[in-house]
């Protein structure tokens, strides 16, 4: 009985499961980018599963499937997010400023300007807005009655003291902090127009304030104590931040007012979804376990395993948005021996075995990356012939450079020293079948003869490990969109470390040269200029074998089979549920 | 009695012919698998209403077994067979387990020895009583309680309502095995097996609790009384039965067994008996008591005869210059939990000649423990003190004394205990005889190699196997013992050993707290008789302490009678046991079990 | 001797009430203890509060935010003088303020608590309960039957958390589908923690039961009670049964505080919100007062458990302690 | 952790039971059949610890991406991981470090758990008060957060987990050991010993320390099992063994990630934890239970 109707339900979904899909992938150009993957049906197994699920959803007493469903948007309903990532420890994402902030703000804040599918920068809560030729003064004009969900109206003002709060050293911002680092002053034209003023020319600054770590924040609220705006920041966005039970999850709910999407939103209004409740589950397979069970509707860092048991399930749909800026790579640090020798680099990188560990370990849902850039940076340049696995050219250099000795465990040794490359992982920034990817590097590195000692460290022990120069080679994550990136990543200034002992160039690169590449490229307004700058940019980086790209920040999402119209914003490819509804 | 009138469903109005009240014949009981040779080897007797059947017989004679086959309860993996076994006529052979509760407690009540164990230490004895009741009876609680006092109070424990509501724990020895025969009397039962109803009881509280049997018997109560001690049986039974490996090898009215006993195992055990047995008098027969037993025999098998030293009694001329051991005006108090204050030991002063031997006589809490602690200078006094041979013996600091302990050796009651479980009997007693030699005060304190292999050294060594061998010897047992642990011995080799380690600082006064108390009549006397050797050899002088007349009266040339911590009398062993002065000794006179 | 232990058995009560307070005074010298322990450990630990108080070590932090953050909490201070203020904070119930997690640990602490407990108080009952029946089952029916229940116990007790909790998930959430994953907001959530926690813990404490169930099965009061008339059963539940649950009631401190360690793991794999999870996070991005709170918190908690479990053991088994002077033998 | 060994002390060296009860006893003392199958599993662990190519030619380490995820087969008994290495042959060579850790974090546990109970069992009344107050400090802390503390101080791997481990389980150690000691003081053969004019030095090395240190052994083995599982504990927290090494419980944790699409990677590790576990609570017990009666 209860098998019919879920068949039946399954089936009529597996109908609609495609319908958004196309529309998206019309839009959609560059593969793969934000939009939903198909998932082709297998009716053998398809019954079982489809029985299996609808059980469990029956016995677990959530909503089971209706024997009627419409491909017209229903409203109401609860959808449950489950996300792998840490719980923030402030939801302001002002306030320091990572991923895990981006995720959940993005529900129910919003910025400035927004990007499109194509990477164009396209209104947000700014209609339009201009440069002036020396590009030192940007002026915004908002849109008209917007505002904010305590009643405060959006205004220049309001913009003014969001950048105020963002440029206050007592917020503790990092990310957004940075991305302002050449704004000087901000002045209201009138209610409604804001100018920025600038230090020089930010050819970044747009991709900069689309990023949800500048989004827009009601300033009345922005004056409460830092723990209220960190328990309940107040935005424009689709939802409001009902409750927050640390450790256990964040309940939103619908901002009946909306009136702000994006200019590529697929409706007007407020939102579909009644509210979300947002889950955090740190357990990859228990995550898994509950989006299979229907005790939630989309999970996110799915592992590779997951994924590809998705691609072939019809009741889970697979979202994939790689996130922008940096591609996944691990930066060699030149700062020190032995990879202050160009060719001991260059050694490295071609005796380690990426494409087959690739392969087997993400099964498909990663594509092996050759550039500095993740693929939907549209200036991101790729150089596969740099980075083929090539052992015996390794051996090679590794012997012009003196490497030529083998110790007894078959490690290269110079004057007495072992070819020894320090690798300390983050348990926190590495989903596991990347820190099995360090794994087979290592094995295969060893076949050439270097020592490669991987430490698994949680995140503070191993930021130590960075801000105490202690490694030789390095994996970390950086999210920004544009190729400016390039510069925080790369430029000699990102060697010398933040009080806090963090900085971001982990491969020490120290080349004037490039140094001066970036900071024009950043500061020119012409795009070809521009363009070309950052591509010579990223040649001298590629070239100078300072870093391994392996993929791009991978960036998964699983999709209960009800969950229709959710997609992840071109920005910095944050999950959007404003268009999203329940189709039970 | 009023118990008896309120019976409801007598069952002794049951079977066909009330006459006999138990049939047995031809009982066999097994453990293990079949090949092991059987604990009751076709036991057959019969007990008619009103009778009391002794049967007799030393540990392992499988008197137990057989009284547990009576109820049913011959114990996991037993295999019970029989010709017929039968309560009141009626056959109980091969009752199902549901049947077999039916009827115990109603048609059969059991009374353990060690009432501390055989009722429940967490449970109020009303409970543990009522249970019975409850089990049997439709009566409701209250009515239950009810009962549970008249037959505590016809159990001889008056004012039962205090005592009810404690739990064994809260009582004391007598009480508690009131209320054990109360709980197994609770319903009446027409056939009653005491299994060592009144061994480690006070002579005065063995009599009550005998009387107590007697009551029951009156009443009408069948009783199969198990016992190891011919003369507490003596007291109440009408016929004895004597077992002996499985077997009764001999019945007949407690008259006739007593007086003219047919089997050796009867005779053994009537001269084992040491009451009115003049000192120095042997107990057991001569070939006894220096024996030298193979591993695995037990204490009784026989052994080339060693000529017995004549008893030429050497206490009748001690040397009286100075005292062997001394106490003068001892005191010692304990404080309870709660600030109560308990005299253990209040102004005990007692001399013992050298060569001679004082016998302490007293029942539990009379103190005579905590006196031979004194005495043995583990405790110290608050009052008085103890003086070793004319010299100041408890005043010392103990490392002074360490110098004189050699000249004091102890046998205890609990003597495996004694023992480092870790050590065979040629550990013990070499390390007892390497700590006899006087240590150097180094390896006193530090943990040096040497202080663990005793005092290394091979010459040593060699000197302490020879000494070794002759202590095993003196003690009349076989060097094959010497590998053994004393775990594995039986309780008469364990307490020789014992008293070979006693000996292995040629002490010259032994001090003996119930060094017989746990063992079998027979091997008791060849204890006792192997100390009265051993002293008169080694010119001994002995503190003798037991709550056993009977043994006190053979052994000692003095004795002094503790009672609450007072010395209430001494003299030589012959005037207090004919003509004592003090009444409490006469009532425990009067309380010792004699054979008629 | 006889006489000092009846009267010890009347006046029973008032030395306990006397030991309670020992225990109060006790308990507070450990809390003082445990305090200054974690203060120092957690001082020990490599990495900057001041960063972590500005949102872990990876944010870009000026040094004037970190000189300000340093005095606002104090950590410019000498150690000594952080340890008396925290002492001192801790003192007046002040747990302090979360560097991480923009807010004061005492309500971090309470609203964190409950769940644990629950868990915990819950996974102690169905492990009394599965050991209870295991050990009652297992006894009495043979080798083999006894045989079964130790192997099971043994088995029991070596399941290692983490994989048990995985297991579980697999079959009752993937395959059979019939149970939530993650904690829900009914009790289904709960039933697959409860069980990840308590058969371990039953495998212990049937160990510990079956050994003194099988001594009190074979003592001679059992013997007696069966000469009463008493039914297998009868034996078991009013006589054995107290016995053998003794040693395991005052296991169950010791248990609980095995539990509290065992919910680090399982609130993390079943997503439940509560002590063990917080404070794997706060120990990952350093989070002195919340550590520093959670540990004082489980402190508190295991021995005021302990407490329970001595008076519990003191009702089950009313005998008193002290056995007159030591006699000889 | 401690009730095990607490149930050895408490039947550790059970005094003055009757010759009769102990022959009885050893009269059962046969071998049984799951001692046998512990014994069995025990060598072939300590052959796997010892010399693991005899069990398994392969090389643990040896990668082969694309025969990744492969399922239990007759190539690869237990399947492959995800870097296709062949999960049997990790499982076996696993066996070194899992046991080494449980060894060792046992000996350390009970080495300062003897040292802790002896001296507060022989230095007077003062040190014991205060090793007990030590101890209930200790006790205070659950034992995993004890670990945890100790290794985020001194770093994670498996020195610190293995110190860790035994750091968190020595107070219980500690407590037993005291109780058997003062147990063992005022046993009526000590007095004995008094008796017979030894001194306290001699007594205590000659008498109370054996007696006391002898269950070690049964606490001991109990006690290893025990330890494995925790330092696989704290391997799943990512604090125990590095990669690539094959140690059960980093396997075990690196296997949880594929539990829905392979489940032998985390099956097989943990089998071996409890076998292992199991096997020597049973020898303990069985160890225990011989020296009881002999």
């Amino acid at each position: 009985m209860r098998l019919d109707a879920s068949v039946f339900w399954t089936e009529s979904n597996n109908a609609t499961a495609g319908f958004p899909r196309t529309a998206f992938v019309k839009r959609d150009r560059r593969m793969p980018r934000p939009g939903i993957v198909p998932s082709s049906p297998r009716s053998a197994t398809f019954a079982v599963l489809a029985g299996a699920v609808a059980l469990g959803l029956a016995l677990t007493g959530c909503t089971t499937a209706t024997p009627d469903r419409s491909d017209e948007p229903a409203a109401g309903g609860t959808l449950t997010y489950a996300s792998g990532d840490a719980e923030p420890t402030c939801l302001d994402p002002h306030v320091g400023g990572n991923y895990p902030q981006a995720l959940v703000s993005s529900q129910f804040l919003e910025s400035l300007v927004s990007l499109d599918t194509d990477g164009t920068i396209i209104p947000w809560l700014a209609d339009s807005w201009s440069v002036s030729d020396d590009g030192l003064s940007w002026e915004f004009t908002l849109k008209d009655d917007v505002s904010f969900t305590d009643g405060t109206p959006l205004d220049a003002a309001a913009v003014q003291a969001n950048i105020a709060h963002l440029q206050d050293p007592e917020t503790g911002s990092s990310t957004g902090y940075l991305a302002l680092a050449k704004v000087t002053g901000t002045e209201a034209v009138s209610d409604s127009v804001v100018r920025f003023t600038l230090a020089q020319p930010d050819s970044a600054l747009l991709e900069s304030l689309a990023q949800p770590w500048l989004a827009i924040e009601s300033p009345t609220a922005l004056t409460r104590s830092q723990d209220e705006n960190c328990a309940a920041p107040v935005g424009t966005g689709p939802f409001i931040v009902d409750s927050w039970v640390k450790q256990n999850a964040i309940t939103l709910m619908r901002n009946e007012d909306y009136t702000s999407p994006p200019a590529d939103a697929e409706h007007a209004g407020p939102a579909y979804l009644e509210s979300i409740v947002w889950r955090f589950i740190p357990d990859s397979a228990s995550r898994y376990a509950a989006l299979q069970a229907g005790e939630v509707d989309v999970i996110d860092n799915a592992q590779p395993d997951t994924i590809s048991q998705a691609e072939s399930s019809d009741t889970i749909v697979h979202l994939d948005a790689p996130r922008p800026g940096a591609s996944n790579r691990i930066e060699l640090n030149s700062g020190k021996a032995p990879f202050n020798d160009a060719a001991v680099r260059e050694a490295f990188i071609r005796s380690a075995n990426v494409d087959d560990a690739v392969a087997s370990l993400f099964q498909g849902s990663a594509e092996r990356s050759y550039s500095a850039l993740s693929s939907v940076e549209p200036l991101g340049v790729s150089e596969p012939d740099l980075f083929d696995y090539d052992p015996d050219a390794a051996a090679e250099l590794l012997d012009g450079a003196g490497w030529s000795q083998k110790d007894s465990d078959g490690y290269r040794v110079k004057d007495g020293v072992r070819l020894t490359v320090v690798f300390p992982v983050s348990t926190n920034q590495s989903i596991p079948a990347e820190q099995s990817l360090f794994e087979q590097i290592q094995a295969t590195a060893k076949e050439t003869g270097f020592d490669v000692q991987l430490t698994k460290l949680d995140l503070s022990s191993w930021y130590t490990a960075l801000g105490s120069n202690a490694y030789d080679a390095v994996s970390a994550p950086y999210t920004k969109i544009g190729p400016d990136v390039l510069r925080i990543l790369f430029h000699a200034d990102g060697i010398t470390p933040a009080p806090s002992g963090y900085f971001a160039n982990h491969a020490q690169v120290n080349n004037p040269e490039l140094d001066s590449l970036l900071t024009e490229a950043d500061q020119t307004n012409d795009a070809d200029q521009r363009a070309s700058l950052y591509e010579d940019a990223q040649e001298l980086i590629l070239n100078g074998y300072y870093i391994l790209p392996l993929y791009d920040q991978q960036n998964h999402f699983l999709l209960g089979s009800a969950v229709e119209g959710a997609r992840a914003l071109p920005t910095v490819s944050t999950p959007a549920f404003y268009d999203a509804w329940l189709n039970r | 009695m009023s118990t008896k009138g309120s019976l409801a469903a007598g069952p002794n109005a049951a079977g066909p012919n009330p006459a006999v009240a138990l049939r047995v014949r031809n009982l066999r009981v097994g453990f293990g698998d079949a090949s092991a040779d059987d604990a009751v080897r076709g036991v057959s007797f019969e007990v008619s209403v009103g009778e009391c059947l002794a049967i007799v017989g030393e540990s392992g004679s499988g008197k137990s077994v057989t009284a547990r086959s009576i109820l049913g309860l011959a114990g996991a993996g037993a295999r019970v067979s029989a010709d017929e076994l039968s309560l009141a006529e009626e056959s109980v052979l091969g009752l199902s387990e549901t049947a077999w509760r039916r009827r115990r407690g109603r048609d059969v009540g059991l009374v353990l020895q060690d009432a501390l164990a055989s009722l429940d230490p967490l449970r109020p004895i009303v409970r543990e009583i009522g249970d019975s009741l409850r089990l049997h009876t439709r009566l409701d609680s209250a009515e239950r309680t009810r009962r549970v006092l008249e037959v505590l109070d016809a159990a001889g424990l008056s004012q039962p309502e205090l005592y009810a509501g404690r739990r064994s724990g809260e009582l004391s020895g007598g009480q508690r095995q009131r209320a054990l025969i109360a709980a197994a009397l609770a319903l009446d039962p027409p056939l009653l097996v005491a299994d060592e109803p009144t061994t480690a009881l006070d002579v005065t509280v063995q009599a009550q609790v005998l009387d107590l049997l007697e009551q029951a018997q009156a009443r009408g109560t069948a009783i199969v009384l198990i016992s190891h001690d011919l003369a507490v049986v003596s007291r109440i039974a009408d016929r004895i039965a004597v077992m002996h490996d499985g077997r009764i090898v001999e019945t007949g009215t407690t008259a006739e067994v007593l007086q003219n006993p047919r089997h050796a195992e009867t005779r053994r055990m009537l001269a084992a008996i040491p009451v009115d047995r003049p000192r120095g008098s042997r107990l057991a027969p001569a070939m006894d008591t220096r024996q030298t037993p193979r591993a695995g025999v037990s204490d009784r098998e026989s052994a080339p005869v060693r000529p017995a030293v004549p008893a030429t009694s050497a206490a009748s001329t001690p040397e009286a210059d100075s005292a062997a051991l001394e106490a003068i005006g001892l005191a010692k108090t304990f404080r309870g939990p709660h600030g109560t204050v308990h005299h253990a030991v209040d102004n005990v002063s007692f001399r013992v000649p050298r060569g001679s031997t004082l016998g302490i006589v007293g029942e539990s809490g009379s103190g005579k423990t905590t006196t031979a602690r004194l005495v043995l200078a583990l405790t110290a006094a608050d009052a008085g003190e103890v003086r070793l041979l004319g010299e100041p013996w408890s005043v010392l600091p103990e490392r002074d004394r360490r110098a004189m302990r050699p000249l004091v050796g102890a046998v205890y009651q609990d003597v495996l205990a004694s023992f480092d479980p870790r050590l065979s009997v040629r550990e013990l007693l070499r390390h007892a005889v390497a700590g006899a030699a006087p240590e150097s005060p180094r390896s006193g304190r530090s943990w040096s190699s040497r202080s663990w292999s005793g005092r290394g050294g091979a010459a040593l060594r060699n000197a302490g196997a020879a000494r070794v061998a002759e202590l095993l010897d003196s003690v009349g047992l076989a060097g094959a013992l010497l590998d053994r642990r004393p775990a594995d011995l039986s309780g008469g080799q364990r307490q020789r050993v014992g008293i070979a380690r006693a000996l292995a600082s040629r002490p010259q006064v032994l001090i003996c707290d119930e060094p017989v108390s746990a063992l079998d009549v027979s091997v008791q006397a060849q204890v006792l008789d192997l100390l009265d050797e051993l002293q008169r050899e080694l010119k001994l002088s002995l503190l003798f302490i037991s709550h056993d007349l009977g043994v006190i009266q053979h052994v000692s040339d003095q004795v002094a009678v503790m009672h609450d911590g007072r010395v209430v009398e001494t003299g030589t062993a012959t005037e207090v046991f004919t003509a004592p002065t003090h009444p409490y000794t006469q009532a425990l006179l009067a309380a010792v079990p004699r054979l008629p | 001797m006889a006489e000092p232990l009846t009267i010890a058995a009347r006046r029973g009560v008032r030395p306990r009430l006397r030991g309670l307070v020992r225990r109060i005074a006790g308990a507070v010298f450990v809390l003082w203890a445990v305090a200054t322990v974690t203060f120092f450990a957690v001082r020990l630990i490599p990495g900057d509060p001041a960063e972590a108080i500005l949102g872990g070590p990876g944010s870009q932090t000026s040094p004037e935010a970190l000189a300000a953050v340093r005095a606002e909490y104090g950590l410019d201070q000498p150690l000594l003088v952080q340890y008396l203020q925290q002492l001192g904070r801790l003192a007046t119930g002040d747990l302090g303020r979360s560097y991480a997690l923009n807010m004061d640990v005492g309500p971090l602490v309470l609203s964190q608590l409950g769940g644990t407990l629950v868990l915990a108080v819950l996974s102690l009952a169905v492990a009394w309960l599965i050991a209870l029946v295991l050990a009652t089952w297992s006894t009495g029916r043979g080798r083999l039957a006894a045989q079964i229940g130790s192997g099971l116990e043994i088995v029991a007790a070596a399941l290692p958390h983490f994989w048990l909790a995985t297991t579980l998930i697999v079959v009752f959430s993937i395959w059979a589908g019939v149970l939530p994953p993650i904690s829900t907001v009914d009790a289904r959530g709960l039933v697959l923690p409860v069980v990840t926690l308590a058969i371990p813990l039953a495998g212990f404490l049937g160990q510990v039961m079956r050994e003194s169930l099988t001594t009190a099965l074979e003592s001679p009061f059992v013997l007696s009670a069966r000469a009463r008339g008493e039914s297998d059963r009868g034996v078991l539940w009013r006589h054995a049964l107290r016995h053998a649950a003794l040693p395991a009631i005052s296991l169950s401190g010791w248990a609980f505080g095995s539990l509290i360690s065992g919910a680090v793991v399982v609130e993390t794999i079943f997503a439940r919100p509560g002590l063990g999870r917080t404070l794997l996070n706060a120990v990952t991005v350093r989070d002195v007062p919340v550590v520093v709170g959670v540990v004082m918190v489980v402190a508190l908690a295991y021995i005021l458990m302990t407490i329970v479990t001595d008076l519990a053991s003191a009702l089950a088994d009313p005998r008193p302690t002290e056995h007159g002077n030591g006699a000889l033998s | 952790m401690s009730e095990l060994e607490i149930q050895a002390s408490a039947t550790g060296r059970g005094a003055g039971r009757s010759p009769t009860a102990a022959r009885g006893r050893l009269g059962r003392m046969r071998v049984t059949f799951v001692e046998l199958a512990a014994v069995l599993v025990a060598v072939l662990l300590l052959t796997a610890a010892i010399a693991p190519r005899l069990l398994a030619p392969g090389d643990p380490l040896a990668i082969d991406p694309l025969a990744a995820f492969g399922a239990p087969s007759w190539a690869h008994w237990f399947g492959t991981d995800e870097s296709g290495r062949d999960v049997y042959t990790r499982v076996v060579y696993g066996a070194r470090d899992s046991l080494l850790i449980g060894l060792t974090a046992t000996l350390i546990g009970l080495g300062l758990g003897a040292v802790l109970g002896t001296i507060a069992g022989t230095l007077g009344a003062a040190v014991d008060f205060t090793v007990n107050r030590f101890l209930e400090v200790l006790f205070a802390f659950p034992g995993l957060l004890l670990a945890l503390l100790f290794i985020l101080v001194f770093g994670p791997g498996p020195g610190s987990a293995i110190v860790a481990v035994g750091l968190s389980t020595a107070p219980g150690y500690a407590r037993i050991i005291r109780a058997q000691l003062l147990r063992v003081r005022s046993s009526a053969f000590v007095e004995a010993a008094t008796v017979q004019g030894l001194g306290r030095g001699r007594i205590l090395a000659r008498h109370i320390l054996p007696n006391t240190l002898a269950p070690l052994l049964v606490l001991g083995t109990l006690g290893i099992g025990q330890a494995i599982v925790w330092a696989a504990a704290l391997s799943y927290l990512g604090l125990g063994a590095q990669p690539p090494a094959a140690e059960w419980g980093a396997m075990l944790s690196a296997g949880r990630t594929y539990i829905t699409s392979a489940w032998w990677m985390s099956f097989f590790p943990g089998l071996f934890i409890v076998l292992t576990a199991v096997c020597a609570t049973t020898l303990g017990r069985s160890i225990e239970r011989r020296m009881r009666h002999a």
